[in-house]
């Protein structure tokens, strides 16, 4: 398992090269310069001139790469075009709410999801199965912005239950903080249960028509047990890799949700960035994204060994 | 069949006593019957599919729809009327009418043609290059390290810089924004796949294949394929949906289509902000993605059903 | 003419194949007489008119159609016919694995120790499958479940219908592995399925199966996934078991050797009914029904002379839903007559433990 | 400087407000800022709008509710208002933290605020000013000349306008509180430059200017006004807090005119929450979240209105401007650039972007500006004749190619473009619309074989001097002897009639000339609580330095 690990590690070095490389390219390729964003229409020669300098765009761009890399290496990503912070403080003050709120919608989407999917399989061409079909195909298409909208006219200014929009970090009240992350969790957590539901129920059903389901119902097990025990842990592998998924979509996915419900997260940084031009902004949010891939999808595959022995053998 | 036939044939010939075999006509005559059969009962089992049925009824509808836009609404979604904007439903406008006075119900149809055509490409483009990705990164351990590394960087980099930078070196044009979109889903459907095809790897079947000397290629294709078929439709069906929404987000930045042309997803963005005083705006497009994407979503079953006819999905 | 000539080829081969008579140097088992004379008087399954119909996309077919037969305590009765011919229906329908609500539909009566099992809820249902009536399938690999250790499966059964403490249960389990002659039961209890051998598979299913002491073991082709001499270890497990437990077996195969080496009585089944029934010896010396000889005939034979064509039954199994009139095996029978294709015969006993279902029994 | 920049490749654009990411659940973008626009190019000042103050600040001593939060849509690229010219940054922090030497008045005209008096010498290149006594800095330190010079000649070096205008010329002191400006130019516009112009001369410490982090941005904020900066959290909110030792000047009780005057403070906190959807903005209002929101858009506006717990209002915001390439291509051919104007129909073009959020006016100034009113040119405004413009476009010698317009998504820019593609349609131009985003589109400007016209908005100026586009090198190069000889003469004007009178000229021949077509000026619209009052709607938006929500 160490040296399993370890090697996922070691990978992670040619990913995040061949990724840097890829962003560098692309963020340089869009035109729009971040003076100009920055500074306005009224700034003068000088000081465009100036922040250019400051900002080491006016060195050739492979020369740029490698400054930045290298800074990278000493823990300096670089300073934010925006007001005087560092990328990293602005990413860092931008990360906890993304990571709240995936964490949160994914709980959501988890408990809606696998439940509803277990019972769709179970009852299979019943009722219950249609109903199901259809409230996961309408998740899926519907926009979140939707679904943020509709959840905000009701809860918010309809029953006055939870704030509109917001965001009250964790240190100022846990219960404060859940109700401001509520509904914008729903809004990105039933887009990822529409399709884990989806996924639930196809693994179950195709495990449920297997061999070893009819002997352990000839061993006398119980109707429940058969399915919670004998097929859910057979169905493990689709649903974690389902749930690795839609981990990582929702970080990207969040953007849409986090500008709807005004949570400063890394969605919204990124996209203000792009607008800004905030090139080490940019650049940094996305290797910290594949750097979550990258080890979202070990554990993922460390799991599959945890679930399933003939996996871990090979 | 014509060897089994002739050897046959020669047998009986020279055994008298055999017992009685089938002679030539009655072989063929069964072989009909029989291939008949299993054509009437995979029809059967398909229109016994009421949902694939009904899938088949909405998907083929929208298509039509949208290919006879013009003969149905005879409003050009593109002629402005700032007169009467907003208007509600009525008998003039079906649909209403948007921010600039255009009729929505025109846009939507001349809507569904890009949306679709976008959809369904990068829906596809995905589920084939995800299999193709999956598959072999299943099979193979050095190409799994490579291929999954890959995928975990491509997943990392956002679509809008994607779409912005494809538009930027290679011009605006619908296929900048399929591309940024199938690179962008191609990764989760590899990984989907991959993680499909390590299980069916594992299966007798697949092990009695490599016995009968059937190549890698074969076995990939002929029966790992079919196998792992079923999620990668779920999944299809998922990136057809968010390919119609992301595909206006694109548009709107210009990436895709210019604005003026309609396209379910940009008529979302602007009933968006409209959406207390107009909703119907919001509300059309957004029936129509939904019904395309559950008719899709139930043919696909249908489908899967018609392929591979042990699966109970 | 040709009816005529192929049924003396018939007669020729009637006599009984000696092969199968003296026991192979490996098989320990009791013969034919021993097992009749031991057979013990109450009965424990009393299966009367059974017909399980399934709502298939060709509409509601019958798979089994007025199945009877008893198996008495300690008795092994062996079940043969050709795939197809509905002997695995009948053990499934027995133990009500089917889909009840939406598959399948069963009548008639499954009487198990006096207790009719239809009339039992899917709760005291439960009660009977795994302590009362246990069952194993073909496939070991398949049947076991890929993600629990073979321990833990044995276990289940013992916690399910025992009411005992995790280490009893783990105790027994080893114990049941050692009985079913696993070596060294420790190390395998933490195993998982595809770790071990196919033989060692099958004594793992026997052991999950017989945990609880069951009454009746339903084998379903235990052995035709394993090789001969594998075959001839799990056969000589499933007699000792039979005895030792002084359990009742229904050996589902479509081996007549199996059955002639292990088996009591027998019972033929064809298309979903039962054909002909008998002691081993009735059936192996002299078959009755045409297609149980024409079964016996089909039998490779030691002393055949090399070249010789195989006996075949003409003809192929019809499917359920183009079953014939009158007697099923008509179509196929070298002796059938206009009656035998336009009624269904009854039963008729040509000694007091053999009976079949022809016309011309006399006759042939 | 300039990185390699990508003219080669095609029309490209990002997203400034708008957040697309497209994988997985991703959905369209959040905000059209289809009321008025924030876009970073908004320059000039603001002079006295129709709308005057609104209500009466609540009396003195009467309890307030503490935090008043404000729902603001975008945020501010930084809060060094010598330093950049972004709309939001202007609302928060002036006259609120940073004061002026100089304000508007309701008449727009330059009135004392941090000075005690100032006067122009008679040939107007001497400015002096005389300074007030006692006046306190957030940071307890009092305001001296130095202060003052240092604060003005920071905003001298930062204004591209201001700096052309003064060339070398720098504020220098003349004793403890004199300080003056000599330069080679008329100085008769300079006070409303000062008082109202997109970069808003704040004073602040000396020692505040000196201490710049490295993109040259002041690091703390340090003014004289009635609040004190307390916290800005990325992306979240900006927190003022009220200065309890500020002095305040004018007569207390007395109502305010236009943005000088005494300023009472009854709030606690000013909390600037950053929503950036307006259907979020409006439904937190309504769900009591915000006491304040800002760009209502014109669509929402009579829904608010109608809602008994709510008060709305609208100030003019700026205006649009569509701006041609006259150094190549299509727009330096004059007639063309009239047969443009004549095809285009106004009320459309501001209706698809404004909804009913706009007013109509021939002159460029709008009509906050009551003093620079002229229609002169106004018979070439709003012809939409579309016989004329084909004709114009025969003299013009028009021979079919793509008229290119290159325009930002935000604030309803791409809209006009939709409309007056359909219109110029209609009179034969074959048009290609290019909708980029605004970073790019601020780099594409620069390059005139990219485009033939461009659409941008402009605040409020208090002075025709702060128009750009005017300028000879402001992308669009309006290069054009009579057109710099008239600026030239207005911007020389010693006298406020002389200039007017000059302004009228220089109005009429560019409706002629065609720097640019101003189909007409936009509204910022806003909401709030019913309870609230004391809100400052002079102009540029809502200030609240006399607003409370009084508490039972």
């Amino acid at each position: 398992m160490k040296r399993f690990i370890l090697k996922r590690i070691l990978s992670m070095i040619p990913v995040l090269f061949i990724v840097s490389v890829v962003i560098f390219s692309l963020v340089h390729l869009v035109p729009g310069d971040p003076a100009a964003a920055m500074l306005g229409d009224m700034a003068t020669a000088e000081d465009i001139a100036a922040l250019h300098a400051r900002l080491g765009l006016d060195r050739p761009l492979v020369q740029q790469y490698f400054v930045w890399i290298s800074n990278i290496f000493h823990g300096d990503f670089g300073d934010s075009v925006a007001n005087h912070q560092t990328v990293a403080s602005m990413i860092l003050s931008h990360l906890e709410p993304t990571i709240h709120l995936t964490i949160l919608a994914l709980i959501i989407a988890v408990l809606i999801a696998i439940p509803l999917g277990m019972i769709a399989a179970t009852r299979k061409g019943s009722v219950v199965d249609h109903s199901v079909t259809v409230l996961s195909l309408l998740g899926i298409s519907l926009p979140s912005f939707l679904l943020g909208l509709f959840l905000i006219l009701v809860f918010a200014v309809r029953f006055k239950l939870l704030p509109s929009s917001g965001y009250v970090p964790m240190r100022q009240g846990f219960w404060m903080h859940l109700k401001s992350i509520l509904l914008p969790a729903i809004a990105l957590g039933f887009m990822n249960a529409a399709f884990m539901m989806r996924m639930t129920r196809a693994s179950l059903l195709e495990v449920l028509g297997s061999d070893y389901i009819r002997m352990a119902k000839a061993k006398g097990v119980r109707e429940m047990a058969i399915v919670t025990v004998h097929a859910f842990k057979n169905t493990l592998v689709t649903i974690i890799t389902v749930i690795g998924q839609s981990l990582v979509q929702s970080l990207s996915g969040a953007a849409v949700v986090e500008s709807l419900f005004a949570i400063p997260g890394l969605g919204q940084l990124m996209v203000n960035s792009i607008g800004r031009r905030d090139y080490y902004v940019i650049q940094s949010i996305v290797l910290l994204i594949a750097v979550f891939n990258v080890i979202v999808n070990m554990f993922v595959d460390i799991l599959y060994g945890v679930v399933d022995p003939r996996v871990r053998v090979s | 069949m014509s060897i089994l036939h002739a050897n046959e044939m020669t047998v009986s010939a020279a055994n008298a006593n055999a017992t009685e075999t089938l002679t030539g006509a009655g072989f063929e005559e069964l072989k009909a019957r029989l291939a008949k059969e299993q054509r009437a009962i995979r029809i059967r089992r398909f229109t016994s599919n009421k949902g694939a049925v009904f899938g088949l009824v909405v998907v083929l509808m929208v298509l039509l729809l949208a290919i006879l836009a013009p003969v149905i609404c005879h409003y050009d979604p593109l002629a402005l009327d700032t007169v009467n904007r907003l208007k509600p439903m009525s008998l003039a406008h079906p649909f209403g009418t948007d921010t600039m006075g255009r009729d929505v119900f025109a846009r939507v149809l001349y809507g569904a043609r890009i949306s679709l055509f976008v959809g369904f490409t990068v829906g596809i483009l995905s589920g084939v290059l995800g299999m193709v990705v999956g598959l072999y990164a299943s099979t193979n351990k050095l190409a799994d390290n490579i291929l999954m590394r890959i995928c975990d960087g491509l997943k990392a980099i956002p679509s809008t810089l994607l779409a912005i930078t494809l538009m930027a070196v290679l011009g605006a044009d619908i296929r900048n924004v399929i591309m940024a979109l199938t690179i962008v889903s191609v990764p989760s459907m590899a990984r989907l796949a991959r993680g499909r095809a390590l299980v069916i790897r594992e299966q007798t079947y697949i092990e009695a294949m490599r016995c009968l000397g059937a190549s890698k290629l074969r076995i990939m294709w002929k029966h790992m394929a079919p196998n792992i078929i079923s999620p990668i439709i779920v999944q299809v069906t998922f990136v057809f949906a968010s390919a119609i929404i992301s595909e206006a987000a694109l548009s709107f930045l210009g990436a895709g289509v210019p604005a003026p042309a309609p396209s379910w997803g940009n008529i979302l963005n602007e009933g968006k902000s409209v959406i207390y005083q107009a909703w119907w705006i919001v509300c059309f497009p957004g029936a129509f993605t939904a019904l395309t994407v559950l008719g899709l979503n139930l043919l696909g079953d249908g489908i899967r059903d018609f392929i591979d006819p042990t699966s109970e999905g | 003419m040709e009816a005529v000539a192929e049924r003396n080829i018939i007669d020729k081969k009637l006599i009984f194949p000696d092969s199968l008579r003296e026991s192979e140097e490996g098989f320990k088992s009791t013969s034919a007489e021993d097992a009749y004379a031991t057979a013990p008087q109450d009965v424990i399954l009393e299966v009367k008119d059974l017909c399980t119909g399934f709502h298939t996309e060709r509409g509601f077919l019958k798979a089994i159609d007025g199945v009877s037969f008893s198996v008495k305590k300690g008795e092994m009765l062996g079940i043969v016919g050709e795939s197809g011919c509905g002997k695995s229906v009948t053990s499934q329908s027995i133990m009500r694995l089917y889909d009840e609500r939406k598959l399948v539909r069963y009548t008639g009566e499954v009487r198990f120790l006096g207790q009719n099992l239809f009339d039992l809820s899917e709760r005291e249902m439960q009660h009977v499958r795994g302590e009362k009536i246990a069952m194993v399938f073909q496939d070991a690999l398949s049947s076991l479940n890929p993600v629990f250790t073979v321990g833990h499966q044995i276990m289940e059964s013992l916690r399910i219908h025992r009411n005992i403490s995790r280490e009893e249960a783990k105790k027994r389990s080893v114990e049941m592995l050692g009985l079913v002659g696993i070596p060294d039961p420790e190390r395998r209890f933490y195993q998982y399925p595809f770790e071990l051998s196919g033989g060692m598979r099958q004594r793992v299913m026997i052991a999950v199966a017989l945990a609880c002491h069951p009454r009746l073991l339903i084998a379903d082709e235990p052995t035709t996934a394993l090789d001969v001499t594998i075959q001839a270890q799990i056969m000589d497990l499933i007699v000792e078991m039979n005895r030792k437990f002084d359990m009742g077996v229904m050996l589902i195969t479509h081996d007549l050797g199996v059955v002639a080496e292990t088996c009591s009585r027998v019972i033929v089944m064809y298309l979903g009914q039962i054909v002909e029934e008998g002691l081993v010896t009735d059936i192996f010396d002299h078959p009755q029904h045409p297609y149980t000889k024409g079964l016996m005939a089909s039998v490779p034979r030691l002393d055949s002379r090399s070249g010789e064509r195989l006996h075949q039954i003409k003809g192929t199994v019809p499917l359920l839903n183009q079953i014939p009139e009158g007697c099923r095996f008509a179509p196929r029978c070298p002796y059938a007559t206009e009656a035998c294709r336009r009624s269904m015969p009854d039963f008729i006993s040509t000694s007091s433990t053999q009976r079949a279902r022809c016309f011309r029994i006399g006759e042939l | 400087m300039k990185k390699r920049n990508r003219r080669a490749a095609a029309a490209v654009m990002a997203v400034a407000a708008l957040l697309v990411t497209a994988c997985g659940g991703g959905s369209s973008n959040s905000t059209t800022a289809a009321g008025a626009s924030a876009a970073a190019d908004t320059s000039g000042s603001e002079t006295g709008s129709s709308a005057g103050t609104s209500s009466a600040a609540p009396a003195e001593g009467t309890k307030c509710q503490d935090t008043l939060h404000i729902a603001v849509q975008q945020q501010a690229p930084s809060l060094d208002l010598h330093k950049n010219s972004s709309l939001i940054a202007r609302q928060m922090m002036d006259g609120t933290v940073f004061e002026k030497l100089v304000t508007l008045n309701s008449q727009a005209e330059a009135v004392p605020e941090l000075a005690e008096s100032y006067e122009l010498s008679d040939d107007a290149r001497t400015l002096t000013f005389k300074l007030r006594h006692g006046v306190k800095f957030h940071d307890g330190s009092e305001m001296t000349a130095d202060d003052v010079v240092a604060s003005m000649n920071r905003w001298i070096e930062g204004f591209s306008t201001a700096s052309t205008m003064l060339g070398d010329a720098r504020f220098e002191k003349v004793d403890d509180d004199t300080v003056k400006i000599t330069a080679d130019t008329s100085l008769l516009l300079l006070p409303p430059m000062i008082a109202g112009s997109a970069q808003p001369a704040a004073i602040t410490t000396a020692a505040a200017c000196k201490d710049e982090d490295d993109n040259g941005f002041m690091k703390q904020y340090i003014g004289t006004g009635p609040y004190k900066f307390t916290e800005w959290v990325q992306d979240q909110y900006v927190r003022l807090d009220r200065f309890d030792d500020y002095v305040p000047y004018g007569n207390k009780g007395e109502e305010m005119d236009g943005w000088a005057g005494y300023k009472s403070a009854p709030t606690q906190t000013l909390e600037y929450d950053i929503v950036p959807d307006q259907a979020t903005a409006s439904a937190g209002l309504e769900s009591g979240q915000y006491d304040i929101i800002w760009n209502v858009s014109s669509d929402d506006y009579p829904r608010l209105e109608a809602n008994p717990a709510l008060s709305v209002a609208s100030a003019q915001q700026g205006s649009v401007a569509l701006i041609f390439n006259h150094k190549q291509g299509l727009g330096a051919n004059q007639s063309f650039r009239q047969a443009v104007n004549t095809a285009l129909n106004c009320d459309e073009i501001l209706t698809a972007a404004f909804g009913s959020g706009y007013e109509l006016g021939s002159c460029y100034m709008d009509s906050g500006q009551a003093f620079w009113q002229t229609d002169a040119g106004s018979e070439y405004y709003n012809q939409h004749d579309v016989d004329k413009a084909k004709q114009l476009l025969t003299d013009a010698g028009y021979s079919g190619d793509t008229f290119r317009i290159l325009c930002s998504n935000l604030g309803g820019s791409d809209k006009m473009a939709v409309a007056m593609k359909s219109e110029l349609e209609a009179v034969g131009i074959t048009v290609d619309l290019n909708i980029v985003d605004w970073a790019t589109l601020t780099d594409y400007r620069k390059d005139p074989s990219l485009y033939d016209m461009y659409i941008t908005t402009f605040a409020e100026v208090p002075v025709p001097t702060l128009k750009l586009y005017y300028g000879t090198n402001y992308p669009g190069w309006s290069v054009d002897d009579k057109l710099q000889s008239m600026f030239k003469d207005m911007t020389e004007a010693t006298t406020m009639d002389d200039a007017k009178a000059k302004w009228e000229a220089l109005q009429g021949y560019s409706w002629e000339y065609l720097p640019i077509i101003c189909p007409g000026h936009y509204l910022g619209q806003y909401a709030w609580k019913k309870e609230l009052t004391g809100v400052n709607m002079y102009s540029g938006g809502p200030k609240f330095w006399n607003a409370g929500i009084p508490l039972a």
